[in-house]
């Protein structure tokens, strides 16, 4: 992960939209320099240039003019009116709201304290039922293994396996706690809240390996909460899935050794 | 500590005037309003009406209440200006998460909630 | 029924006081004891940031092994102490300290009122807050710890993590208290103010604390009922914040469901806003008072400044979403909550604005209040900046529940609030005690505290923008945050730093009480009421029934031989 | 008298609003409950709304129960009032008569909801066991604390018309204590229909 950090000392960017959100950081902390800067020097001569002196009294304001102040806010209004209308209802509908068209690939994520369990349908593209009350050490996201969409399903703990250049759509649902689905160098992060199955999106852009982690207090184990994205070529991905649908046995039972992070 | 009692000042500022005769007729209609709302959930509507007319009854009921025995009725603006404000907030703590709770409905898989007989029984 | 001052005992003239003026110092005292313990714990805490897994020096020694097993301190541990820090700081420090204690002391004597409306009711507000500082306190002695959610006590952890209890019910007790005072100052703003003190004749302290107290009515009890909720939760095991089939430790939780854990978030919201604004708006009109009198000049846009703060207050209540972008809330639904952000920012904006354009024309006294009241604004100019991409929904999915919201937020709160309630100690001193502290020690105490805390906070933006996610026990744990630890570091050592120029401020405050050089009535020169009283004021405060003759701040009127006129004096020939 | 007494024990009527501390404080600490239990409502709804059935109030829940309390309540909302009209019109006795009642009626609507609960809690209903139970339970409670707050000032009244029965404030405090219990009143007036009757 050398070579990660990027202006602003943000990480690389690793998904399709990544772009989109660090443009608009880039533009709203120059704009706010700006502001700070122009703001510092007037501030900075006004405390010289109207310190006490002797005879010089203060002068009071003209009271017809008192409304020219104003006319900072306008200008920034009229900044927040752009920003809104013209990136952030955009952007975070093309985010958050609208959901990717094509061809999707599409992953289970079910959080638990302190771990990431990653549920793949599988060569049948159909994901097993579940039931939290089939939840064991072995079975960690209650997979019911008597479905037969669940034969073929793969569980991995805090690893994922993607390809780069598809979009991939991920369903959010926790056992226990709040947790937040976060990926620094995709800009990918979402609350998942139990009870709750909430979609969120992302289309891998570069070959490599990133980090998987919570952002929201899930307990005292929280800051340990956290695996590896595998973001490899759409031929490998296509291997690793091959070599990862072994005999039916087997389907169901977590990758453990992925948790040698 | 004075012997004398401000109350000649009763109904100018101080204190509400009160109207016992206008009290009696209030009561009555408030028990009318509470048999009639129990006898029209004994019809059974559809959820619709229903909370429709148990709404608009309570509401009834509860503005006889603070108009006359709350005397807000002839009360000073700045009671009403106070009223005023809290509406304004209580409408969004009402919509926001109302309709958020409609607007996510989709994220969230139909959990069985049993009836409270079934659960207890 | 004789209430007769001059011959009470002791313990009800200094302890059970119903005076304003005692309670306000009541609330002063305890409320700057939170703050250090809060500062305290956030000290501990920052040592786990900075050198995770080491042991902690000295202090590890003492602590019991159930929180730091050989000096390094625990993940629940961890946890709690972030938790009560936010806690105590916002709900037992800063806003007694900005509302019951300067609201309770300046405003009845700014608006030329003997007391409050209700003294009886103010004293029981105070002893209610009291006993809910000592309870939160205790809970780290209690069977279950402290809490360990987080201040903000996220359900479903917190309707399972030990020590929850017993914040919910100092919570209960501490929003009672609040309630009652916030009805006390309503009712004193309202209800008691001097002749001739019409509401555009007030200084601007009033009028943010009239706009406070308002917030405080309204916004405080959607949180106690959701705490009573959470309580039922929690003892009575009902679902209100689970859904059906949680897992507790790994084992089905056999609860009822039918809950929904994003309530909480929506009614802790509703009141955890308007709280922001709570925090803010006293500071603000304290800079206001400071800024006009060491100016000598009227401020700029009064009627502009109001106007804000009142838009503030209805707007405060209608943005409190942007907390949630990233809940899993309606994603469309976002898009209002946004709109409702950015425009809240303008009136705050137009505050800064005329409190900057104020300096114009003034005569500026660089002494220690206004050192404080003038840092207030470009250190509150970056709090309000960053809030700008927090409040951008696209550009808040990479920021939320990262550093950077805790930068921008300790922004507002420590170098915009706790900078300002600094000032407004130095420029009330004399009021409250007849003596002046120590202009020396208190450049010191500026100084060092403004770089410290700037050396605190800044470098969680950096952190912030690497993606660091807060309440982290372990910040090396995740291989993202390791290249930016070096700032944890440096936060660290200038949070230890700044306790140490609090030593200064402690001994000058202590030393002034009794040997500070005594000042007269009206040492600064001022022109609003409360310096038109003896100092420290009498029971009653006013000598005579006061009268108001005209505005707030009338400095530098043109032709006249003194550069300030009092607004209780009929002409400058009284002067 | 200092001027601290002066400030508690005549009734300050207020420049600008022309109305008394002790109401306007009143109205203040009401509009505090009205977003108490506007949120408890918001709650109630928005439970409500995200389950994907809730049972009718009438199934669980006692409705002639409810009904008799409901009218209990009203009554004693005229008797509150009615004690405050004697209060002003200076007639002791009655208004002892009245306040008595209200005392009575309140008193009343606790019994009458506490075999209610005792019901419940015989039958294995209780606050965990639906969800529907739950805000019952809560939202009742919660009330019934508020009935019991009020039942003490109105006690404490009573008991002080023996000795300050002139005292200047009196009035004034029969008045905010009738407006409180009005308000408790109402609030039973959305609780009812919400949970038996829909």
């Amino acid at each position: 992960m050398s070579g990660y950090y990027r202006w602003l000392g943000l990480p690389i960017e690793a998904s399709s939209y990544a772009h989109s959100i660090d443009y608009g950081l880039l533009l709203i902390h120059a704009a706010m320099l700006l502001i700070f800067v122009l703001w510092g020097i007037f501030f900075a001569y006004l405390l010289v240039r109207y310190r006490q002196r002797d005879g010089v009294p203060a002068t009071r304001d003209d009271e017809r003019h008192g409304w020219g102040s104003l006319i900072p806010d306008l200008i920034v209004m009229a900044f927040e009116i752009a920003l809104i209308v013209f990136y952030a209802i955009p952007v975070w509908s093309r985010i958050k709201v609208d959901e990717p068209m094509g061809k999707v690939n599409t992953i289970d994520i079910v959080a638990q304290q302190f771990a990431w369990n990653v549920h793949y349908p599988g060569p049948d593209g159909k994901f097993g039922k579940s039931d939290p009350k089939l939840v064991s050490f072995t079975n960690p996201i209650g997979l019911n293994l008597k479905d037969p969409a669940a034969k073929d399903d793969i569980v991995l703990s805090d690893e994922i396996h993607l390809p780069v250049d598809v979009p991939t759509l991920f369903n959010l649902s926790s056992l226990d706690v709040i947790h937040d689905f976060a990926i620094a160098a995709f800009r990918v992060k979402q609350d998942i809240v139990p009870g709750m199955m909430i979609p969120v999106w992302v289309t891998p852009t570069k070959v490599g390996t990133y980090e998987l982690f919570c952002a929201q207090l899930c307990g005292f184990g929280h800051s340990l909460m956290h695996g590896r994205v595998i973001v490899q070529s759409q031929k490998d991905y296509q291997a690793w899935l091959k070599s990862m649908a072994p005999a039916p046995s087997a389907a169901a039972q977590p990758a453990n050794s992925a948790n040698s992070f | 500590m004075t012997a004398e009692t401000p109350h000649a000042a009763a109904g100018h500022g101080g204190h509400a005037a009160p109207n016992v005769k206008l009290y009696m007729l209030i009561f009555g209609a408030l028990a009318f309003l509470t048999l009639l709302t129990v006898l029209i959930s004994y019809i059974h509507l559809p959820p619709g009406p229903a909370i429709a007319a148990a709404i608009s009854i309570a509401v009834i009921k509860s503005s006889l209440v603070v108009l006359f025995f709350m005397h807000l009725i002839n009360e000073r603006p700045i009671i009403y200006g106070i009223l005023a404000v809290v509406a304004f907030f209580v409408l969004f703590l009402y919509l926001g998460p109302m309709a958020d709770t409609i607007a996510t409905s989709g994220r969230r898989p139909a959990q069985s909630v049993p009836t409270a007989v079934e659960a207890a029984r | 029924m004789d209430t007769s001052h001059h011959n009470q005992s002791w313990l009800r003239k200094y302890v059970f006081s119903t005076d304003h003026k005692t309670i306000g110092l009541q609330y002063m005292f305890t409320a700057l004891t939170m703050l250090l313990i809060g500062f305290t714990f956030v000290m501990v805490m920052r040592w786990q940031i900075a050198f995770p897994d080491l042991p902690i020096p000295v202090l590890g020694r003492w602590l019991p092994a159930r929180l730091a097993p050989n000096g390094v301190m625990t993940g629940a541990f961890y946890n709690s102490l972030g938790a009560l820090h936010g806690t105590i700081m916002v709900f037992f420090g800063i806003v007694p300290l900005a509302v019951g204690a300067f609201g309770n002391y300046i405003v009845p004597l700014q608006i030329g009122a003997p007391d409050m409306a209700f003294p009886r009711l103010n004293m029981l507000s105070y002893w209610l807050y009291f006993a809910a500082s000592i309870f939160i306190l205790s809970s780290f002695f209690l069977p279950g710890g402290a809490a360990q959610s987080g201040w903000t006590s996220y359900p479903p952890l917190a309707d399972f993590n030990p020590g929850q209890t017993a914040w919910i019910l100092a919570m209960v007790i501490v929003i009672t208290s609040s309630l009652l005072g916030a009805i006390n100052f309503l009712t004193t703003i309202i209800n008691m103010r001097a002749p001739g003190m019409t509401l555009w004749r007030m200084p601007i302290f009033v009028w943010s604390e009239f706009v406070a107290s308002v917030l405080l009515l309204l916004a405080f009890p959607p949180l106690e009922a959701g705490s009573v909720l959470q309580l039922m939760d929690r003892v009575m095991h009902t679902s209100f914040f689970l859904p059906k089939e949680v897992m507790l430790f790994g084992v089905l939780y056999k609860g009822s469901g039918g809950g929904q854990p994003l309530l909480w978030q929506h009614l802790f919201w509703f009141l955890a806003h308007p709280e922001v604004y709570i925090l803010v708006l006293p500071p603000m009109g304290i800079v206001a008072e400071i800024i006009a009198n060491n100016t000598r000049r009227p401020p700029h846009g009064y009627k502009i400044i109001i106007s804000s703060m009142l838009f503030i207050g209805a707007l405060s209540f209608v943005v409190w979403a942007h907390h949630m972008f990233l809940s899993g809330m309606s994603p469309v639904l976002a898009n209002f909550f946004l709109v409702t952000t950015m425009i809240i920012s303008v009136p705050s904006v137009a505050i800064l604005t005329c409190l900057i354009y104020s300096l114009r024309g003034g005569s500026i006294r660089f002494n220690t209040p206004m050192l404080y009241a003038l840092a207030f604004l470009p250190m509150f100019g970056i709090g309000g900046l960053t809030g700008l991409p927090l409040g951008l929904t696209p550009t808040d999915i990479y920021l939320h529940d990262t550093y950077y919201v805790i930068g921008h937020f300790h922004y507002i709160v420590v170098t915009g609030s706790i900078i300002a309630m600094f000032g407004g100690l130095y420029f009330w001193f004399p009021k409250f005690f007849g003596r002046k502290m120590n202009d020396t020690l208190g450049k010191i105490h500026f100084w060092g505290s403004l770089i410290c805390m700037n050396g605190v906070f800044f470098p969680m933006f950096i952190t912030g923008m690497a993606g660091e996610s807060r309440r982290l026990w372990v910040p090396t744990a995740q291989v993202h945050d390791l290249a930016v630890q070096p700032w944890n570091v440096v936060g660290s050592i200038s949070a230890w730093l700044l306790f140490l120029f609090q030593l200064p401020f402690i001994y000058n405050f202590f030393h002034s009480l009794f040997y500070g050089e005594k000042t007269a009535e009206n040492p600064w020169h001022a022109t609003t009421l409360d310096w038109a009283c003896p100092s420290p004021p009498p029971h009653g405060n006013f000598a005579e029934p006061v009268r108001v003759y005209r505005g707030p701040y009338e400095y530098s009127l043109p032709g006249a031989k003194h550069d300030w006129l009092p607004q209780n004096l009929e002409s400058e020939a009284a002067l | 008298m200092t001027s601290e007494a002066a400030v508690m024990d005549v009734p300050h009527v207020g420049a600008g609003t022309g109305v008394t501390n002790a109401k306007l404080g009143i109205w203040l600490f009401l509009a505090s409950e009205i977003m108490l239990f506007s949120t408890l409502f918001t709650t109630y709804i928005i439970l409500r709304l995200g389950s994907s059935s809730w049972p009718r109030g009438w199934n669980v829940l006692n409705v002639p129960m409810g009904t008799l309390n409901t009218l209990v309540l009203i009554t004693s909302s005229v008797t509150v009032v009615m004690a405050y009209a004697k209060a002003v019109e200076r007639k002791r006795g009655q208004f002892r008569l009245f306040m008595g009642l209200t005392i009575a009626l309140g008193v009343a609507f606790l019994i009458i909801k506490g075999f209610e609960w005792g019901a419940h809690f015989k039958a294995g209903e209780f606050p965990s066991s639906s969800i529907f139970l739950a805000a019952y339970f809560t939202m009742t409670g919660l009330h019934a604390l508020h009935v019991i707050g009020g039942l003490i000032t109105n006690s404490i009244l009573l008991v002080l018309s023996e000795k300050q029965w002139d005292h200047p404030l009196f009035v004034g405090r029969v008045e905010a204590a009738g407006l409180y219990w009005h308000f408790v009143d109402i609030v039973w007036i959305f609780l009812f229909p919400a949970l038996y009757l829909l």
